[in-house]
Formats: C-alpha cells, structure tokens, sequence
C-alpha cells in the first residue's frame, strides 16, 4: 500500500502557502462575524512564510518539516491559531522522526498526535465550535479501512472535514474570542474549523500530485 | 475605509517608527521581533511586561517607562504577539529579580504568553504571568475561554510598575497584580464598529440607532443589541452589571476610569463621567480617585467602557507614585 | 446622530458637571454664566484667561490649571462664549498684575473679548489680549477675517502659563503670547466632517474617497477637498505650506505638534509623526520638543493638524516648566 | 403721517423670539454650507430670551426696550452675529432716549446708527456677503419717499432687504468664517444677510399688526 514521502509532505506544505492566501477573505469574513476578523490574515501571514524556510530541507526527514513549520508558525502568526498549529505540526513531528516515508497508520499517528497537542493547549473538546470539531472526526477518518487507497483515505478525510465544518454553524461557542458571543455565535460556521478543513484538502492535493 | 495610514501591512510597524521618533528619551523599539523597552533598561528590579495586539493604543508602547512597564510587545492589529516577542523582551529587560507577564485572558495571548514563560524559564530567568479578566459583559466559567481582560489592565500596569519600581520581588508584584485584577470590573459599549486596516471595511454593521453592549477592544460585536439610549441610561447599563458583579458595597473606596474607545471625543467621555459618578455616589462609593480618557481603544470605534477598581492604602498609594511613559505621566 | 449624550442643549452644561466631578482638585466650575476656574486660584500674578465654543476639548478647560490657565470660558458647541462670562472669568482670577487674555483669531471669539475687555477695564483691572492667527490654510490679508487660531494656542497658554507662573509682568507675557504666535504655523485636514449636537447631521458630507484640506476646528469645510492619499502624502500637504510660511530654516529648533480631531486613533497620529519628523529632518530642523494627541478636537472628526514652533531656549524651558492640569501634565 | 410706538417696537422684538426659532434650521443650514452651522441656533437662543427681558418694559421708553434687547443678545448668543446683533440695538437706542414715539425719520435714524455700530465693530463694507449687504440698502430704502406711508416704506425695505439677501449668493465672502472657503464661500446665501431680512420682515409684520 502507497506510503506518504517527503516530498508529500513538502508540497503540501508549499501548497497551504497558496492556498491560505487564496482564502485569506472568506475566513477573514467568517472571523469578522463571531471573532475578531483576523483570521483569514492570520493563517495567510504563517503559511506564506513557510516555504522559504523549507529549501533547505527539501528531501529531508519529514520531522524536520514538521517542526519548522510548526516554529515558523508559532513565531509568525500570533493569536490563537499560530499556537494551535504550530502545536499540531510540533507534535506531529515527534513520531516521524528520522523517516523520509510514512504508511498511512504511521502518519495518522503523527497527526493523532498533533490533535493531542491542540486539545492539550486549547483545553476544547468536541461541540465547542474550534478547528477540534474538525480534526477530530476527519483524522478518524483518515485511519485506514480494509484494503482501501491512500488516496481513498485522504478523500474520506476530506469529505468528513467539510461536513464537520458546516456542522459547527448551529453551535454555540465554548473556546476561543467566539465564546464573548454567547448565542450570538451560533448561526456562523468557525472559521478555525474551516481552516483545518483547507488544509486537509491542501493534503489530498498534494499526495494526488 | 478611511485611516491616516500608509499600507495596511505597514500599520504597526510605521506607528512604531513614529512612537520611537516621538519618544526618544522614553523608548526604544526594537524590529523583528517587535518590542518596546525604556529607553534606559532598569535591570535591578522585577520586570514588568505586558503586550497584545495592535490597534489599542497607547495601550501597551504607551505605558512603557519609569514607574509602569519594562517592556511592550505590539502584535499585528487586534492579534497577540508570538512569543518569541516576548522572549526577546523579557530577556532584553528582565535581571535577576525576574518578570511579570500582564497577559489580558485571550485563548490566542494566553498560549503565546505560556509558551514564552516555557522558552523564559527554560533561560532560567525567574517568571510569573498574571491573567487580566475584569470584563463583566462576558460570564465567568470553566468550560469557556472565561472572561476578557479590559480596562484593569491599565490599573494593573500602573500599580504594578509603581511596586516593581518601589523593589517588591516578584512574588509579591505578582500578587499585588491578582490583587487588583480581583478588585477589578469593567464593561463597554459601541456605537460604532471600527475597521481593521487589512480587512477594509468594519467588523460589523450597526444601524444608525442602534449600539452594541458588552464589547471587548477588539472590535468584535458585544454580547447583545439594543436601541441607542441617551447617555445617562447607557451608563446605567455598564455601572449596574459592575457594581453587582464583585459586589462594591457602600462606603467602599474606588477608582472610576472611563475610558474612551478611541473615536469618541473628551466632551462625551465627560459626560459619561459625570453619570457614573452620579450613580457611584448614589451607591454610597467614595470616588478617591479617577481616570478619564482613551487608554484602551479599537481603533477608531466609537463608544466607551468603565472600570471600577475597589482601593485600599496600598494601591492608592502605588497609584499615586510617580509615572513617566508616553500616555501616563505625574509627580515626575 | 450617534454620540454619548442627553439633550444637545444640556451638552456643555453637562461635560462640564463631569469635570468637576472628575477634577475637584484641580478645578471649579462655574455656572451662569460657565466658566472654569483653579480650583484655588492664585492672584499674585499674571492671570492667563482663554475661552472659545466647547467641542474642542481638552481645550480650554482641560489647560486650567497650575502652569497653564488661570481660567477658561466655554461657549456654545463651536461658538465663541458671550464677554459676561469672560467677564466674570476675569474678575474671579485676576489681581493687580492683571490678565492676559488668549484669544483664537474668529470674528465671533474677537468681537465677544473685545467686549469683554472694555467691560473689565471698566474696573480697572489691566488687561491685554492676543491673537492666536496660525492657520496657514487660509490666506492673511487685512481686508478679510484673517487668519484662524489652532494649533498655537495651546502651546501659547502653556509657554504663557509658565511665564506668568514665574512672575513674568502682563506686558511681558502678552510679549512673549505675540512671539509664540508670530513663531507657531498649523494646518489641518478631515477624513470625515463631525456632527453639531443641536444640528443632528454632519456638517458636511463628505465621500468615502474624499478628504478635505485646510479644515479649521468648528467643522467647517476646508480651502479645498482632494481625493484621499496615504498618509505620507496627506502629511506632505500639510507640512510643506507650513515649512514655507514663516519660513523655517535649516538649523532651527522646533516643536512638533501632531494634533487628532477628535475621532482619529493615536496609532494613527504615530503614522503622522512619523512622516513629519522625517519631512522636518530633510528640511534641517532639529525637533527637540513635541506633543502628540487629541488636544484640540472638533467633536468627533477624524483628521489632523500638525503645528510648528520655532523655539529657542527661553520658549523651551517655558515649555518644560511644571504644568498640572487634566490634560497636561509634567514635573509635578 | 403714522409714527412708530414702543408698543410696536415691543411687538416687534417679541415676534422674534417666534420668527427666529421658525428659521432655526434654514439659517443653521446656510451657515453649515460656509460657516459652522450654529447662525439658527445663535439667534433663536438669543431672541427666544428676549420676551421675558420686556415684561418689566411694557410701554416704557424705546430706547430701553433697545438696550435690553442689546445687552441680551450680547451676554446670551456669543458668536459674531451676539455682538453684532447686540451693538446694533445697542446703538439705534440712543437717537431714542426717553421716546415714547418715533417718527420715520426718527426710527430710520436710530436704525442707521444701529447699523453704523455694525460697520464700526465688524469692519465689513457692502461686498463683504455679511448682514451689511442687506442692512445698508434695506436701511436706505425706509427714508420716507415724499408721501409715502409707514407700512409703505416697510414694505420697500422688506423686499429690498429679501433682494440683497439673494445677492449675497454669487458673492465671495471677505468677513466671518465664510471667508475661510475663499472660492468656496461662492454660490451660498449668506446666513446673516437672511437674519437681518427676517429681522426686517418681523418689524413690517409687527408694525401691521
Ligand atoms: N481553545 C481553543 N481550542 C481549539 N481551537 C481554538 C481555541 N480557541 C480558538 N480556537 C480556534 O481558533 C480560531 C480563531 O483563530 P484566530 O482568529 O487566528 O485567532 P484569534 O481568535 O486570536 O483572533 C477559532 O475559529 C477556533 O477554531
Ligand atoms: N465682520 C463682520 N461684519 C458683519 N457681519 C459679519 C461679520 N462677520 C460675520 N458676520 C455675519 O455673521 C454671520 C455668522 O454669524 P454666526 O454664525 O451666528 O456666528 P459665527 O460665525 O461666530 O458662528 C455671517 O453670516 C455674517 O453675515
Ligand atoms: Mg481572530
Ligand atoms: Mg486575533
Ligand atoms: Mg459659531
Ligand atoms: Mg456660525
């Protein structure tokens, strides 16, 4: 069965620095109506600064991707969700240490252990209206079921993701600057939620080449 | 939109350029990673800290100098910084004595400001942060991000200062700074939204008779709508919550800061001075001291929020000590 | 019509209820007719008097004080106060030294002292007045109304108030006001018009990628409107006509002014010093003095106002001198 | 040939403290286009504290009547239009010491000095878009013309004083804050030259009874 190189990895890495931009208003717009509008900005600002820092790496260990992401991130993007992801990245790395390909469950520990990492920091569980809402059941999804692709896999991930997204709308926030709203929050989709719905699809792009 | 900026990318860096030519005795600003120190570092007392995102000001550059904070550190528009900010502002100001963090309770400032601690400690520099979170518009509970930090964060910074200068140790500027956040209430409303510079148009609409209630400094919409009321009824809607909340009880001693969101003018901040004054006294409250101006804005929103911090002996006097930064300055 | 008040018509009755609420150390009130005293005054000097409409505070009522004003006399919203209260303003501070009344260049505000300066000289008290006239916005000549007094006023009652606190003599200190004017040049631009109270809708509109330029502070429409410029730009029309008027030479010293109109944020006026400084730099002049903030507003406009004075060292150890007042505030 | 009694005179300057206040917005209005809006309001605050001031004056001398009149608008309006206003009456009172009656001859002499004390104290001359522009030939229009009536003579100062003021709109304006707009200040109808006709309209209504 297909495994996840360093190349993946580094191309959908290089991906979110196109596709943050390229979304950069919509989750702005989303941040605006039960946040602080700065997400969409923020996301762009940390992901355009990631593939410059990766030239020196191409072909190298897939945790030292992961962590330079994950220190680029944390240093560049500020509020809430440069911590979060830079904590998912940071943890994800651990587990991939010294490898230049991961099989499907190897990668799926690394992400588990990314999502460890944004609920360790971030305290949210599931139905708090955050980018968990998200991660969670989509990395569920992503584990591998009998005899299915790679590819198969990711798109099942997906799919789940964007459902997930749109099911953080009738919610109320309970984390984060949307929780100030109390029911005003509900009725918006979370725009943490739809960034982590990208940057799947970023993922599934990338493996699909 | 209509700002006296240049690019929307240039906001806090150009402004920076401006306080530092502004205020060369006082500042020194130094660039990636951004952060604001005295002039003069003082390393032979606790440092006090503090920062957040832009689009506040004078809060924090503002306040940095003799008798208040060590060191600032501006994130983008309406987001916290990183932490390598901060770790380089600690280690650019903290001795021995080590440094307070004043962290205003935002999910996005509270995990910058715990991960720098992480890099500070691991310098072995001594270090406390301290959660801001007077803001009684949000209710208070575990399984939230729990409330805002606002207006006390200004009287913290004061006090604070003043006990660092006066050579407290950490430990008890730590304290002292619960103290105050424990002491403190506050609650705003706008009557307009504001725009942020890199989204170009407001965060939110708000029609021509309405206001928003219980909002934070960050632009973002308060906890309910309701029609516009003559001044003296919306103050009644901010004291009310404030005075029930800690609860201020009659004969208490208290300082009354009310503070201008950043588009309103003096004349109007007055005449809600002149309300909540009324209503303090009404309460039996000793109004002993006061602060009334922009201190904590949103950008150019238009509205206002009060602070009301409960005074004893100490934190009257460590009000009263000398202050000299940009935005604050008495007795020196 | 969106503003933190009552009624319009109890507008400055009520801002000024809330600075004595807020200043009762610092200043009195007095009602019918308004005008604002020390809280103490002191008669063994000089007397420095200013006054104008309200809806440019912090000036003048926020300048009384130790240092600065003896009294201040507030008109309507943007209309010059009647010469009854001027006259009672003077004849509460003023003693054998006599008072200096500072007075801004409208025909309304000269016309209304020039009343009240026979109605004091009636009793024999010693009065002079000067005009403020610094606005290089609008063109002088002898056969118009001439040009507006701004920006310069406030550092006239500052450098006049330390005078006549060190004992200066009238004469002296009407010399020193006509030297400040003469040294001091402003200009100002609007991002938005402002709203009257009693009016209800702005004074003028204005187009969302409009900008008007050469404003004064009564929310009048400027000399002319242009298309809006980043701020670097918008900061060039403003200082250039300024640097040519007195004209300022390479070398001079000088004191920067960056003034907010009320609705514009201090981020911003950082923005704006920081274009000035440098425009002042390439023209040679040293800054060794400034001020930056919303000291003369026209209610809630967003704009500015940027004024230069040529300083020398008795005008700068004037301007250092002790000033406590609500809006100014050093060495002491 | 009918004279002018403190009667009408009374009549007169309480009809103001209702024509003003009707005018308040049209007045502000002019003045928000080159001034600063507040010319209905100056002169409604001021006439509106006029009435009150008389009630001790009924039938007395006229030139009383003027000087009350005079010392109000200056201690209540402030602005430029106060110690204009003010000065005015403050000078037609003179010429009227200890009168009871005025013939038109007499009144018109009282007015001119009233006028006379505008010119001296604001410095304007006919040209100038102020209240000068429409005082100077209202004024010169109500001398007697041989065997007119009172109301006659008005009648003429009336619509000549409306005719200047609609002159004073393709003016440039050299006094008042209207000649901070410089090339601006043309195409608007000054708001004090419309005071002084609506001034001239009340003493013709007054006067009719
Ligand atoms: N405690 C938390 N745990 C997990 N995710 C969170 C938490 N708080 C906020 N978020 C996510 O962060 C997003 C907001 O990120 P962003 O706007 O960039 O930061 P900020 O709120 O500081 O402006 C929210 O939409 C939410 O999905
Ligand atoms: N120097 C002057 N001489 C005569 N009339 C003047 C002069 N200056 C202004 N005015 C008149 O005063 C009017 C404005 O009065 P008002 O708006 O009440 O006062 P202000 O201009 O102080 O706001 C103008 O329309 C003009 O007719
Ligand atoms: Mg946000
Ligand atoms: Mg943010
Ligand atoms: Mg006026
Ligand atoms: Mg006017």
């Amino acid at each position: 069965m297909d495994a996840i190189s360093s190349t993946h990895i580094e191309r959908w890495l290089r991906d979110c620095a196109n596709v943050f931009p390229a979304h950069k208003d919509e989750l702005n717009e989303l941040d605006a109506a039960i946040g602080d509008g700065d997400h969409g900005a923020n996301m762009a600002r940390g992901f355009a600064a990631i593939p410059s820092k990766l030239d020196a790496l191409a072909g190298k260990e897939i945790d030292g991707l992961f962590r330079t992401t994950a220190t680029t991130l944390i240093s560049v993007v500020g509020g809430a969700s440069g911590p979060l992801y830079g904590t998912f990245f940071l943890k994800a790395a651990a587990p991939a240490k010294g490898k230049l390909k991961l099989t499907l469950p190897e990668f799926c520990t690394c992400l588990d252990a990314g999502l460890a990492g944004i609920v360790g920091l971030g305290k949210a569980v599931v139905g708090d209206k955050t980018m968990v809402d998200v991660l969670t059941p989509a990395l569920a999804a992503l584990h591998p079921k009998n005899g299915d692709s790679l590819t198969g896999a990711l798109e099942r991930a997906v799919t789940t993701a964007r459902e997930a997204a749109e099911a953080t709308i009738p919610l109320l926030a309970r984390k984060g600057r949307a929780s100030y709203l109390g029911e005003r929050s509900i009725g918006h989709k979370d725009p943490g939620a739809t960034s982590s719905a990208l940057l799947l699809e970023a993922l599934l792009g990338a493996v699909q080449g | 939109m209509k700002k006296l900026i240049n690019s929307p990318e240039d906001v806090v860096t150009e402004a920076l350029q401006g306080m530092e030519l502004a205020h060369p005795d006082l500042l020194k600003v130094h660039y990636h990673p951004h952060f604001i120190t005295r002039a003069v570092p003082v390393k032979n007392k606790v440092a006090v800290i503090s920062g957040g995102g832009s689009g506040h000001e004078p809060m924090h550059g503002g306040f940095v100098g003799r008798g208040m904070l060590d060191a600032a550190c501006p994130g983008a528009v309406f987001t916290s910084p990183t932490p390598d900010q901060m770790e380089a502002a600690t280690k650019a100001v903290a001795g021995e004595k080590g440094a307070l963090l004043i962290v205003k309770n935002y999910t996005g400032d509270v995990m910058n400001f715990d991960l720098a601690a992480e890099l500070v400690r691991a310098e072995n520099i001594p270090i406390e942060s301290v959660l801001i979170n007077d803001d009684v518009a949000v209710e208070d509970s575990t399984w939230t991000a729990g409330r805002r930090g606002v207006g006390a964060t200004v009287l913290a910074e004061k006090i604070c200062g003043a006990a660092a200068e006066a050579g407290q140790s950490l430990a008890e500027v730590s304290a002292l700074c619960q103290r105050v956040n424990g002491q403190a209430r506050s609650m705003g409303m706008a009557l307009t939204s504001c725009t942020v510079p890199h989204i170009g148009k407001p965060t939110f609409d708000l029609p021509a008779d309405e206001m928003e209630i219980g909002v934070g400094i960050h632009g973002e919409p308060g906890r309910r709508r309701a029609k516009i009321l003559p001044a003296d009824g919306i103050v009644e809607l901010l004291v009310d919550p404030i005075l029930s909340d800690l609860p201020f009880k009659s004969g208490d001693e208290v300082l009354l800061f009310v503070n201008g969101l950043g588009g309103t003018p003096l004349i109007e901040l007055y005449i809600v001075y002149r309300r909540a004054a009324q209503l303090l006294q009404k309460a039996g409250l000793k109004i002993t001291r006061n602060l009334v101006g922009s201190y904590i804005t949103s950008l150019e929103m238009a509205g206002t929020a009060i602070t009301l911090l409960k005074l004893d002996s100490e934190l009257t006097r460590l009000w009263d000590a000398p202050v000299l930064t940009p935005a604050l300055r008495k007795g020196v």
